[in-house]
């Protein structure tokens, strides 16, 4: 069941569909130097830029999972390494505080992941993609809090 | 020889059922409305009554309803949905194409109070009345049964006798007194006919005839049965009719900054209100594709009059609480001679601030008092109204 | 007052003296000018609940009462009132009043010294259902730890301190309001019998009843903005529509948005006309606050919200979360 | 609806080889708005950005979606590009087709499904992009420094050599800081006074430098480019331009007290120069001790001094300095040992810290370089030191290790030797580090050649037995008790932030570590810069350094400052926070996430107030919009309308 790196080869039945929201300055970089150093993930994510995670409010998590997405994935630089110095730790609290709310309301914790990668770790997010794809593949598409008309 | 509420000339016609065949009477009204007709009546859920489809007619028990008033939410929304699809949209200009959604199941809203099943005539008058019907409520209201169930109790929210009616008064398509452990049914328009007719057309039953208006005697003349509330002794039908001048002083009264100093600007009144019908309509996008729906929409509400551009006409809550309860008990009537408030108590009893739509009809009596005694006494009407409470 | 329905277990005669104490207090208030208005409550039917009162004469101190009928929640009047009153304006209010009032003034929507806040001693609330029958006290309350006034607070006098021993004493819970008072939903979180689709399917039902009718953010003394984003166009987080997903967002705004500021005053669930257990909600999320970012009565408003600082240790999501319930799925 | 033009890149066969770039500008043009799609070999390359410039002529485009490498390449390239066409460079969106897409999947199929997708995402926010701006703000051509150590001198000089003036501030009468009253340097022996003082009086003599001794920073106010410090000069009560430091008064001044140059080991007159070659070289009355200021009589130095400087009346001057930059140097103090009671620290008079040491040792110091016990000026036999004092020590002390402690206890211990081969020295130290350029040579030259004892382990207790010092330690190499009898203990005292240093930093908004020391920007990449726009960091202030790495420091500083000054105007950020003030409650939740200090609540009138951000300070992170509840803040180039467009069209 398990995706095969590079979502060729067997194609799943289900693949799930990933929104993540990479700031500008860690993650984005991150995911760029997977892709400079020829790293493969699964196809299964969309990457909207931001320029920090601190920039993301809790209900976008809701807002993709109502639109389609069957995990949400907010990365930001490790903390302490913020470009802006403090904004991934403001993050951290709300989107800690927003996967517990998810859960009180009897959503699965493992739809919404938050995870820190540098510039550096393009390894890392291929990996974050695969795990992540990996156990969506588990949980099954997400029908919770979903808009059937997206 | 009578007029049915529907106008229609009859005989009338009545019928002696024992409470426990409550089932054959929701059948017989399901079959009178409609092969696919869905049956809704009282349920209560977490302690609270409630409007629910009822899937088993004969799980059905009048004497519960003996301990329930009434439903915490009107029955409206059955025929009057929150959220009702206009149309929905398919592609992009000039290539695009509309649908429009097909018309609603059939309806027998049975254990109505007269509050509400009056509540439902008064929607018509503002929806139905006039050059341009309302098309959905149309069509689901002429295919909906309505089967109205006298009160045995009250609480301290009713106040269906200020609003004029009373706990018996004949409503809906179908009248039911309780008497023990018998349910004395009167056919009221064609549809409640109908009913009858179906019902004795399954099994032979006994007419009511006078015992019908016995009951009624009985329960108008039971203890409980006088609005204790803050509504108790006050009688809104004796508003006047609404000429300008009295308009314009209850306008213009001073007092509707302080009554409404409380309110908190929420819609729930009109949301728990049976009569209050106003609705919004916005687009809802997913690409190329969407509906336009409309939506219940209250008058307290802050942005209820806000225009684009962001004028808004009453941004005071002291003017949008005027509106609402001139427009219950004033305009409407001025209209369609009926008053907009059928005392239900909903508002009242859930109004987070506590307010009370009897405080402000109190205020309006005083009002139009003043103005016929100015009149008697020949001094000066009040003349400009104040200015509005900001 | 008509048709009151005094709830089982209250001291009727420590309630007269209270009464007597806060009516004395605005009285003399008014007449030395000290304030332009006293905000508290008066008897209004049914059943004689306590409504606000806007007292502004000391002729008109008479007719403030105290006790659990005073349902509604005052403190969220000073919003207004203080825009409106030439003058300071007093709250005399139980504990959630004055946390309410210091809610607008950490919010710096009410300014410190436009407001007197006058602290009486309090023994729960009824349930409005319930008053007819004598009486129950909400949920919230049992949980209340404000009832009994906290000396030494700036800002903040008290009324009836001698009083509220025998308060303290007084049994909350009235006649036949068991099932009233009774915790709707426990904690969720994985293991718990309403952890995932329990406990959706719990939330599902109530949302499927949300009449969208506001009533909960009108009464929040946390959702004080003057234009809220859950009626914005523009973006359009929520769409009128009451489909369930737009209930799930309308919600889930709203605990977010007042997660570390919810004061536990019991409102909202008061409020809503379709019975949501709002408060439950709510006090998951004070309960996860204190847990994760160890903030102690996340409920009283202090210098700072819970999500407006950060500790460098923080829990981290990328780490097995402390318990249960939280931290990311690793 | 906006014209939307697409533009597809197939970077050679970097992406056209894994998607299929024909199916990609097929699906394009059916997606709302776009009115133009055309695919290039290289759309970065010279004609692909003539193609993109044509086309917004040709089809009067109104926005730009570039499918190709990743936005953190060729951004910049493509809004050139676009603005070149006379379209506002902001009206862009790049589509990442290939770090994000054909890089990174194997599968033509799936690769060419996401690139679709991608370009849509792209598509529908480029819809709702906006014209953004970048305005300008004017920045005043001066510096001002704070702190007249070695770390503050070096920043003066750098930036008033590359010709910007600077005001140089100093809290004490003389510039020089602590290595004015250091006797040698590691790892070179060389005199610190020997190349300190040749800077200090550069300093002073150059034109370009106002020095602002005996002086403190009161307020900051203001932004980068535009700060306006208020500096308040304490009254000398000697008029400096008269003053030719002849020395008389302090001959004859009858009011002895501890001087502070010499950390209390030496005495000072009420009116003094801190030192022979103080800078400003000018008298100062300490007004708490002078007979005149405290019994109203005396005047001596009046009646002596010729030059007729002195002026009792003197008072405080305020100055507003315009600048457009700041340098914080305020450096460091020394962790007061008496912390640790077991080691008698202020309790016997001859165990002292590193610092007095220096003054001990010192030429010019009370002994005139003799080293004697301050108890009873007799020679030392044996003399004991003890490193770590307050370093690495989170029980009592601080967690941080001290940088110099290692180094200077070698030095001082060499020194000491050096003059007297019979004393015996001991160093009671954790672990020796000696990590950099010759100071591992220099530590083992003090072990080896020098016959210093050095001894691995932490100290117990030092107390006092028939007149000597007994300094109970364990040797943890050797495993066993390690007791010296000294006459003198020398206590290598940790450095931590000077006093005031955290106020300052508030003022300057910039932030600080639990230890007080100010945080950089960042700790790798931007070591001599703060979050406050403007403002920078020298030496010590930012945690402790020895004097190499302080003056390269602060070189740093320098250059950044250079740099920033050079500038006609500096250009804000485009896409900054905005808050609307119809929609704002000025509840002000926004204030404290903002890391730039840029949010400020503005009266709005009728008992409103709302947030106001300043976009000269504002760095687009867009904290403060997560932290707002109702959407009144908003940041330019990332709004909620641009980015839930992007979530709602990320499948559809």
């Amino acid at each position: 069941m398990a995706i095969t790196s590079g979502g060729a080869g067997t194609k799943s039945a289900f693949q799930p569909r990933i929104v993540a929201f990479c700031c500008n300055w860690c993650s984005y970089a991150g995911a760029d130097l997977a892709g400079t150093t020829r790293m493969s993930y699964p196809a299964t994510v969309r990457i909207i830029r931001v320029p920090c995670s601190g920039r993301i409010h809790p209900r976008y998590v809701l807002r993709a999972l109502e639109r389609g997405a069957d995990g949400v994935l907010i990365a930001g630089c490790h903390p302490g390494d913020c470009h802006y110095s403090t904004g991934n730790y403001y993050t951290r609290r709300r989107l800690l505080l927003a996967q517990r709310l998810l859960t009180h309301l009897g959503f699965d914790q493992g739809r919404l992941w938050i995870r820190w990668i540098s510039g550096s770790e393009g390894a890392k997010f291929a990996d974050t993609i695969r795990d992540m794809s990996a156990s969506l593949q588990v949980l099954g598409p997400n029908r919770k809090g979903r808009d059937q008309r997206a | 020889m009578t007029t049915a509420r529907d106008g229609s000339p009859r005989r009338r016609h009545t019928g002696n059922l024992s409470s426990d065949r409550l089932g054959a009477l929701a059948r017989a009204a399901l079959a009178v409305a409609g092969p696919d007709a869905v049956l809704w009546a009282p349920r209560q859920a977490a302690q609270r009554w409630a409007w629910e489809p009822i899937t088993s007619p004969d799980d059905l028990d009048p004497r519960t309803w003996r301990r329930m008033v009434n439903t915490r939410i009107s029955p409206k929304g059955i025929l009057l949905p929150q959220t009702q699809e206009v149309f929905s949209w398919q592609g992009r200009t000039p290539k695009i194409a509309l649908d429009v959604p097909p018309p609603p199941q059939p309806a027998v809203i049975l254990g109505l109070r007269p509050c509400d099943a009056v509540a439902f005539d008064r929607l018509d008058e503002a929806l139905l009345v006039g050059e341009w019907p309302d098309v959905a409520y149309a069509r689901a209201r002429s295919r909906a049964v309505l089967v109205t169930f006298a009160c045995e109790s009250m609480s301290p929210e009713c106040m269906c006798e200020a609003a004029g009616l009373s706990p018996t008064t004949p409503s809906g398509d179908l009248l039911v007194l309780p008497a023990g452990e018998s349910l004395l049914l009167e056919a009221l328009t064609a549809k409640g006919e109908a009913v009858l007719a179906e019902l004795e057309g399954r099994e032979p039953m006994p007419e009511a005839g006078s015992l019908v208006d016995a009951r009624r005697e009985e329960l108008a003349g039971a203890a409980g049965h006088h609005a204790p509330g803050l509504a108790a002794g006050q009688d809104w039908t004796r508003l006047p009719p609404a000429d300008p001048e009295t308009v314009l002083a209850m306008f213009g009264m001073p007092g509707w900054e302080e009554l409404a100093r409380p309110c908190l600007s929420c819609g729930l009144c009109a949301f728990v209100c049976p009569t209050c019908h106003c609705f919004a309509l916005t687009d809802e996008p997913r690409g190329d594709t969407g509906r336009r729906v409309r939506t219940w929409d209250s008058c307290g509400l802050t942005d209820f009059m806000r225009a684009a551009g962001g004028h808004d006409p009453r941004p005071a809550k002291a003017q949008r609480m005027r509106q609402r309860f001139l427009h219950k008990l004033v305009y409407h009537r001025a209209a369609h001679g009926s008053l907009m408030c059928t005392g239900c108590g909903r508002c009242a009893a859930g109004c987070p601030a506590g307010l009370h739509i009897a405080t402000a009809a109190k205020m309006l009596l005083a009002a139009a008092e003043q103005v016929a005694q100015d009149a008697l006494s020949g001094c000066a009407a009040p003349g400009r109204p104040q200015e509005d409470p900001q | 007052m008509p048709d009151a329905g005094q709830p089982v277990g209250y001291p009727a005669e420590v309630l007269r003296d209270l009464q007597q104490l806060v009516r004395d207090c605005a009285r003399s208030l008014l007449e030395q000018g000290e304030v332009g208005m006293v905000i508290g409550h008066r008897a209004a039917a049914p059943y004689g609940r306590g409504v606000p009162a806007f007292v502004t004469e000391p002729g008109e101190a008479g007719q403030l009462m105290v006790g659990p009928q005073c349902q509604v929640g005052i403190g969220k009047y000073l919003l207004d009132q203080t825009r409106a009153t030439r003058g300071r304006v007093a709250v005399i209010g139980r504990g959630c009043d004055i946390l309410a009032a210091r809610r607008l003034i950490a919010d710096n929507r009410v300014a410190p010294d436009q407001v007197l806040l006058l602290w009486v001693p309090c023994a729960g609330r009824a349930v409005p259902e319930a008053m007819a029958k004598g009486g129950a006290v909400a949920r919230h309350c049992l949980q209340c730890d404000v009832r009994l006034p906290e000396p030494g607070q700036d800002g903040i006098e008290i009324i009836g301190a001698h009083l509220a021993g025998a308060l303290a004493s007084a049994s909350l819970v009235g006649e036949g309001c068991l099932e009233a008072t009774a915790p709707r939903i426990a904690p969720a979180g994985p293991g718990a019998d309403n952890a995932g689709d329990a406990g959706y399917e719990r939330w599902s039902g109530w949302f499927e009843h949300c009449l969208r009718c506001y009533a909960c953010r009108a009464t929040c003394p946390a959702c004080n903005c003057d234009i809220c984003v859950l009626e914005s166009r523009s973006p359009q987080w929520v769409e009128r529509s009451t489909a369930l997903p737009q209930q799930f967002m309308f919600h889930f705004i709203r605990a977010m948005d007042v997660a570390g500021r919810c004061v536990n005053c019991g409102e909202c669930e008061r409020a809503c006309p379709a019975g949501i257990p709002l408060m439950d909600l709510q006090q998951l999320v004070a309960a996860d606050i204190t847990e994760l970012f160890g903030v102690e009565r996340p409920h009283v408003p202090g210098e700072h919200e819970p999500l407006g600082i950060f500790d460098a240790r923080d829990p981290d999501p990328e780490r097995p979360a402390r318990t249960s319930g939280g931290g990311a799925l690793s | 609806m906006a014209r939307i033009g697409v533009f597809v890149c197939w970077c050679g066969s970097n992406i056209a080889g894994t998607v299929d770039i024909e199916a990609v500008t097929r699906a394009a043009a059916t997606f709302p708005g776009v009115v133009h799609v055309e695919d290039n070999r290289y759309t970065c390359s010279e004609p692909g950005q003539a193609g993109i410039r044509r086309a917004i002529e040709a089809h009067q485009l109104e926005r730009v979606v570039v499918g190709a490498c990743s936005p953190r390449l060729h951004e910049a390239t493509f809004r050139s590009a676009v603005a070149s066409a006379g379209l506002n460079p902001y009206l862009l969106q790049i589509a990442n087709l290939r770090e994000h897409c054909s890089w990174v999947h194997r599968d033509r199929e799936e690769a060419t499904a996401k690139a679709i997708d991608l370009v849509r995402m792209a598509v529908a926010r480029a819809a709702r992009l906006t014209a953004l701006e970048t305005s300008t703000v004017p920045v005043t051509k001066r510096a001002v420094v704070i702190g007249g150590g070695v770390a503050g001198i070096q920043a003066a000089l750098d930036i008033a050599r590359a010709g910007f003036p600077v005001t140089l501030v100093e809290r004490s009468p003389s510039l020089g800081g602590h290595m004015g009253q250091l006797d040698k340097t590691f790892p070179t022996l060389d005199c610190s006074a020997c190349i300190l003082t040749p800077m200090m009086v550069e300093a002073a003599a150059h034109p370009l430098i106002d020095v602002r001794a005996y002086s403190e920073v009161d307020k900051v106010e203001g932004y980068v480019g535009n700060f306006r410090v208020t500096v308040r000069s304490k009254p000398r009560s000697v008029d400096r331009a008269k003053c030719t430091g002849c020395g008389a008064c302090y001959e004859k001044c009858p009011v002895q007290v501890d001087s502070e140059y010499d950390l209390g080991l030496g005495k000072r007159r009420a009116i003094y120069v801190p030192f022979a070659q103080a800078v400003p070289n000018c008298a100062t009355i300490d007004r708490d001790h002078c007979l005149y200021y405290q019994r109203g009589r005396c005047r001596i130095c009046e009646r002596v001094c010729e030059a007729g400087a002195i002026a009792f009346d003197q008072l405080e001057e305020l100055a507003e300095i315009e600048a457009g930059a700041i340098v914080v140097a305020t450096g460091y103090d020394e962790f007061d040992p008496a912390v640790y009671g077991e080691y008698g620290a202020g309790r016997w008079p001859d165990i002292i810290t590193g610092l007095q040491f220096e003054r001990l040792v010192s030429a010019s110091g009370p002994t005139g370089g003799e080293i004697r016990r301050p108890s009873d000026g007799r020679k030392p036999e044996a003399v004991a030191f003890v490193a770590c004092v307050g370093s690495r020590d989170e029980a009592k002390g601080k967690a941080y290790c001290s940088a110099a402690c290692c180094m200077y206890v070698a030095k001082q211990a060499m020194l000491l030797r050096e003059k007297m081969p019979d004393t015996s020295v001991y160093v009671y130290y954790m672990d020796v580090r000696a990590g950099g350029k010759g100071y591992e040579e220099f530590y083992r030259r003090a072990a080896g050649q020098y016959g210093v004892n050095y001894v691995r382990g932490r100290v117990a207790r030092i107390y006092p037995s028939r007149g000597r010092l007994v300094v109970a330690g364990e040797d943890t190499l050797l495993g066993r008790r390690a007791v010296v009898e000294a006459d003198l203990v020398v206590l290598a005292a940790a450095m931590i932030p000077s006093a005031g240093a955290a106020e300052l930093a508030r003022r300057l908004s910039v932030s600080y570590d639990e230890d007080g020391f100010l945080t950089e920007a960042h700790p790798k990449l931007r070591p001599a810069e703060t979050n406050t726009r403007g403002v920078f960091l020298a030496g010590c202030c930012q945690g402790p350094k020895d004097i190499p790495a302080t003056v390269a420091h602060a070189g740093a500083a320098a250059a950044k400052v250079i740099a920033l000054l050079s500038r006609q105007h500096l250009a804000t950020e485009a896409m900054t926070a905005q808050a609307d003030p119809g929609r704002c409650s000025g509840c002000m939740s926004c204030r404290p996430v903002c890391p730039y200090g840029a949010i400020t609540a503005r009266d709005a009138g009728g008992l409103r107030s709302v947030a106001d951000v300043n976009p000269a300070m504002c760095q687009g992170c867009g904290a403060c919009v997560a932290a707002c509840r109702n959407g009144a803040m908003t940041l330019l180039g990332y709004t909620d309308e641009q980015l839930l467009a992007e979530v709602e069209s990320t499948w559809r």
